[in-house]
C-alpha cells in the first residue's frame, strides 16, 4: 500500500484509519474480513484489545488468526490457523445470509451520501467503461446482511460523490426505507473511516455526518474533499490518537505483507 | 474406462470451442497447468464462469480463448487489476470480452442450483442494486407462505468444469482438502470433469476439511505436479505471492504479455 | 460464559415446555441421554422434529413430552413399527399426538432453509403424492425463469436443537465424524443448541467425514459418555442392535414401557 | 424376516425375491439401497456378477461394500466400509434430485395397477387411520428421481389393491402423462418383483402386467392374490432359478444380519 505522510502526524493516514478501524471492533464480534486495512485492523485488534474477536474471510477460514498480513484472503496461513475451513454455501448462506456475522468491512471506488457504493466501473455505460474495476466480489451480501458495516476509503472529490456511476453494493439507497423495502436485513455503514475522519449516518436521515476528525485535520479539509454538501456535526469529536503499541503492532503487521 | 490421461489429451477430448467451461479454485488449487493447456490448444469462444477470473482467466482472456465470462470479482488480489481482463472489456482486445456479472454468494447460489438439478434456487442478494438489471439470470420470486419476496438466481451447468486436487487413489476417486470453496458444486454441476492432481496415492488419509469426488463424478484424471501454481496446494507447496505481484507488470501491456505468453505457455514452460 | 455444564442444568435452562425441538443424529450419534433428562424432567407440549423418530422419540411420545411430531418416516429401523408412535396416533395414548409428515428431502431442505436465514427453499418432489395435501408447508411455486413449477418447503427453526457429538474442545468447538446426517443445517437452523459429547479433548485429529461446530454456536455442551446408545458414536461404541430388536416387545403394551420407563430412565439408569 | 416355505421350491420366496432382484442390477450401476431384501440383492449383485455396482445408502454412505446384511440404514459398518459418507443435503440434493442414481429399490404396503404405494396409513382417514404405518422417509423422492425403480413386495389381495388408501409414492399416477405432469423426472418402476413373479410396466398404458412367473408358480395364484383384474403376459416367461452359488451366498448374508 502507497503511504501518504503528513508534515503534521506522527502516523501515516492507513495507520490512522487502521487504528480507527480497530478500536471500533468489540470482543467477542464475528468479523468479516477483506484484505489490506481491514485485515490489519482487525489482526491489531485481537492482539490488543478483541483477544476474542473471530474473524472470517470470504475464502471459509473461520476463526483464524494470522501473524502475518495476508497478501490474499487464500492465503495459506489463514487456513492453517484457522479452527476450521468451510465451503463457499457455507459462508454465504448458513453464515453471512442467515446474520450471524456482526460486522463487516468494505472499500469503495466511489461513494455517495447514502453511503452506497460503486466498485463496477467508472464512466457513462456499463457496456463501455471508462474504467473497469474488480467488481461485487462478497460486497453487496456483506453490505446487506452483516449485522453492520464499516467502510474504509480515502476522501477525496473523486470518490465521495453526489452520484455514482453504479451502484455495487446498498449502504442506505435513497434513504429511509430503502433497506427494508430490499430485503437489507442489517443495519448499513454505521461508520466510514476516511484518512481526514469518521462519518457516521443521521439516524433519521440516513444522511452521512462527519462527527470525527483525524488528529490534525480540519473541517475544511473534509469539506473540500467531499462531492457533497458535507454536513459537520456539532460539536465534532477527534479521533483518538493511536498508541504506540497499536503503531508498533501495525507497522510490524504491514512489514509481514508479502505486498509491503 | 480408464480416466487416467494426459492433460493433453483430457483438454483436446473434453474441451471444445464454445464451450462452457468452469475452472474453479478460490485462491487455493487454481488449476493453472489445465489453462496453459487449453491456451496451447488455441481453445475459442468459450463461456469461461469463475467467481474471481484472477490470473488464470487474465491470461486467456489474453490468449483470445474467451468469449464470454462469467465472474463476481475480476482484481488481481491484494495486488491491484488484471489488465488483460480491463484491456479486452474496455478496447475488445484481443476480441470483444462479453461479461456477465455476479456476487460471490450468487455464483456460489447458481452452482447450487446447478449440482442440485434445479433450474434455479432462492436467495437474499442483488436487490437494492445496480446488477439485478445487468444480469438475465437473476430475478424477483414471490413466497407461496407469506407476503415476501426473494431472489432467484439461474443454475449454472457448464458442459466442463475444471479443478485441480491434492490427490487421486487408482480407482480414480478424487480428494482435495484446506479451501475448498465452490469446486464440489461446480463438479455436481457440470456434464463433464476434469481433475488435475499432484499425484496418485494408494489410499487416502483424513484430513480437516476434506472432500473426496467419487470417480463417477469424473471423465478424466491427470497427474499435474506443481498444476495449481502461482497458487497453492496445501501440504504441496505454498502460493507464490511474488507471481501475483509480478503480474501487475507482466499484464500491463499487450507487449510484455505476449512475451509472457510465448515464453511460459507456448514455450511448454511449467505454470507461471 | 461458561458452556460447559451438567445435563440437567442445560435441558432445564434451555428447553421450556411448550418449544419446538429437534433431536437429529440420523441412525448415528443419536442423542439419547438429553432425550432421558427431557423425560426426567416431564417436559411438556414439545412440537418435536425429526426425520426418523426412531426409539428416541418413540420414549418421549409415550412420557408424554410431545404434542406434535414433525418427522419423515417412524418406524423401528430394520425391525418393525414404533408402537408408543402408533398408540399415540391411534389411540391418543398417552396424549393426543397431532403429526405433519414429510419426506426425507423435504425434512432436509426445511432445515437447510432455516440454516439458510431463508422462508423457504425450492426443490423436486411431494408433487403427485397425497403428502402435499396434509402439510401448510409445501407449496408450488413458478420458476420467474421458464415456464414451470418447482415445490418450495418452509424453514424450519427450532427454538432448541439438541445433538450428540464424539468430541469438544476446552474452547467449546464441537467435532462429529462418521454419518453426520443433517445435524448441521440443525444447528444452524436453531435459537439455542444444546450438545452432549463422549469426551472433552485438548485438540481435535484429522478425521474422515468430520464437522467442526465452532463454539459461537453453541448454548451448552454436557459431557456424556455413552449418550447416543443405544445408537453408536463412531470410534466410541457400536449400534445395540440387540436394544432395537428388543424395543419391539418393551414398547408393544403400555404397561411393559411404563415399566422400562420407571427401570431405566426415572430411576435415573443408564439410556436403554 | 419370515421365511414363508413351499412345498414346490427348493427355496424360500424370500430367497427367489432376493436373487430376481440382484439379476435386475447392472453392473457400473449407481444403486439406491433400503434394508431388508434391497440390501441382501445389491451385496449379493456386488458380489457375483456386478462388482463395480456403487451402493449409496440414505444415511450418506456412498460405495459403501458390506461383508454383513446390515440392520439399519447406519450400520457402523456401513460407514467403515464407505468410499466417503455425506451428509443428507449432499444424498438428496446432489445425488438424488439430480438424477445421479440409476436405481433405486422401494417397499409397500399397498400398491396400485400403475404402481402407486402407499406406506403412510391403512385406514378412511389420514387424520384417525385403523393402522398408522412408517411414512414416506426417502421413498417418494427415490420414486420421482432415480432412473428407474424396482418395487419388492409380497403378492396378496390385502396388498396389491385396485385403490390404495394414499399415494406415498408415485408409480405411475392415473396413466400415461402423470409422471411429467408432476416433474417426476425419473423413468418410475420398471419392474415389481413378488413372491409369485415380476411384473413390468405397459409401454402405452403404464398397467403393471405379469410377466414372469417364479418356477413352480401358476398363473392362477398371481390372479387369486391380485386385487384388480390382472393382465398377463403372452407368452409369459419363467423367472430363471436361483443357482447354488447365490442360495449360498443369500444364506450366508441373511445368517450375518443381527435381526436374522
Amino acid at each position: 500500500m502507497s503511504h501518504i505522510e503528513s508534515s503534521t502526524l506522527t502516523w501515516t493516514a492507513d495507520e490512522m484509519m487502521t487504528v480507527a478501524a480497530s478500536n471500533s471492533l468489540k470482543d467477542g464480534n464475528t468479523c468479516f474480513v477483506g484484505i489490506g486495512i481491514p485485515s490489519t485492523a482487525a489482526i491489531l485488534a485481537k492482539s490488543t484489545h478483541a483477544p476474542g474477536l473471530i474473524l472470517i474471510y470470504e475464502s471459509g477460514t473461520f476463526n483464524t488468526n494470522p501473524q502475518n498480513l495476508p497478501l490474499s484472503i487464500g492465503d495459506g496461513e489463514l487456513a492453517t490457523k484457522a479452527l476450521t475451513v468451510v465451503s463457499l454455501p457455507d459462508v454465504f448462506n448458513y453464515w453471512l445470509q442467515s446474520g450471524r456475522i456482526d460486522i463487516g468491512f468494505l472499500g469503495a471506488a466511489q461513494i455517495d451520501k447514502f453511503g452506497n457504493i460503486n466498485t463496477t466501473f467508472i464512466g457513462n455505460t456499463y457496456k463501455s467503461p471508462t474504467v473497469r474495476l474488480p467488481g461485487a466480489g462478497g460486497a453487496p451480501e456483506i453490505a446487506g446482511s452483516c449485522k453492520e458495516t464499516t467502510i474504509i476509503v480515502r476522501q477525496s472529490k473523486r470518490t465521495f460523490l453526489d452520484k455514482i456511476d453504479f451502484i455495487t453494493s446498498v449502504g442506505f439507497g435513497t434513504g429511509p426505507g430503502y433497506r427494508e423495502r430490499n430485503d437489507l436485513r442489517g443495519k448499513g455503514p454505521m461508520r466510514v473511516i476516511t484518512d481526514l475522519g469518521i462519518l457516521e449516518p443521521d439516524p433519521v436521515t440516513c444522511e452521512l455526518v462527519l462527527t470525527h476528525l483525524h488528529p490534525g485535520v480540519t473541517v475544511e479539509q473534509a469539506i473540500e474533499n467531499t462531492g457533497w454538501k458535507l454536513k459537520i456535526a456539532s460539536p465534532i469529536k477527534v479521533t483518538a490518537e493511536p498508541t504506540s503499541e497499536d503503531l508498533i503492532k501495525v507497522r510490524k503487521l504491514v512489514a509481514s505483507s508479502a505486498n509491503s | 474406462m480408464n480416466k487416467f490421461m494426459a492433460l493433453a489429451g483430457a483438454i483436446h477430448s473434453y474441451v471444445c470451442d464454445g464451450d462452457t467451461i468452469a475452472m474453479e479454485g478460490f485462491t487455493h488449487l487454481i488449476p493453472f497447468a489445465a489453462a496453459h493447456e487449453i491456451i496451447r490448444q488455441k481453445k475459442r469462444n468459450l463461456t469461461a464462469v469463475r467467481l474471481t477470473p484472477d490470473l488464470i482467466y487474465d491470461q486467456m482472456i489474453g490468449a483470445g480463448c474467451i468469449k464470454k465470462l462469467v465472474f463476481s470479482w475480476g482484481g488481481n488480489p491484494g495486488v491491484g487489476s488484471l489488465h488483460r481482463f480491463r484491456d479486452a472489456t474496455q478496447n475488445s482486445w484481443p476480441v470483444a470480452l462479453e461479461i456477465e456479472e455476479h456476487t460471490h454468494a450468487g455464483l456460489t447460489n447458481r452452482y447450487i442450483a446447478g449440482a442440485s438439478g434445479l433450474p434455479f434456487v432462492v436467495m437474499r442478494g442483488y436487490r437494492g442494486t445496480d446488477l439485478m438489471n445487468q444480469t438475465e439470470n437473476v430475478a424477483l420470486i414471490q413466497s407461496p407462505f407469506a407476503d415476501e419476496a426473494l431472489t432467484a438466481v439461474a443454475a449454472l451447468n457448464p458442459d466442463v468444469t475444471i479443478i485441480h486436487a491434492q490427490q487421486a487413489d487408482r480407482l480414480g476417486n478424487v480428494m482435495l482438502w484446506g479451501i475448498t470453496g465452490i469446486q464440489k458444486e461446480a463438479v455436481f454441476a457440470a456434464s463433464k470433469v476434469i481433475v488435475t492432481v499432484e499425484e496418485i496415492v494408494e489410499s487416502f488419509e483424513p484430513k480437516f476439511n476434506s472432500v473426496v469426488l467419487p470417480s463417477v463424478l469424473i471423465n478424466a484424471i491427470c497427474v499435474a505436479p506443481g498444476g495449481a501454481s502461482p497458487s497453492y496446494a496445501m501440504d504441496y507447496y505454498e502460493r507464490d505471492n511474488s507471481q501475483y505481484v509480478a503480474w501487475q507488470e507482466v499484464g500491463k501491456n499487450r507487449e510484455d504479455f505476449e512475451k509472457w505468453l510465448q515464453r511460459e505457455v507456448f514455450a511448454g514452460g511449467s505454470p507461471s
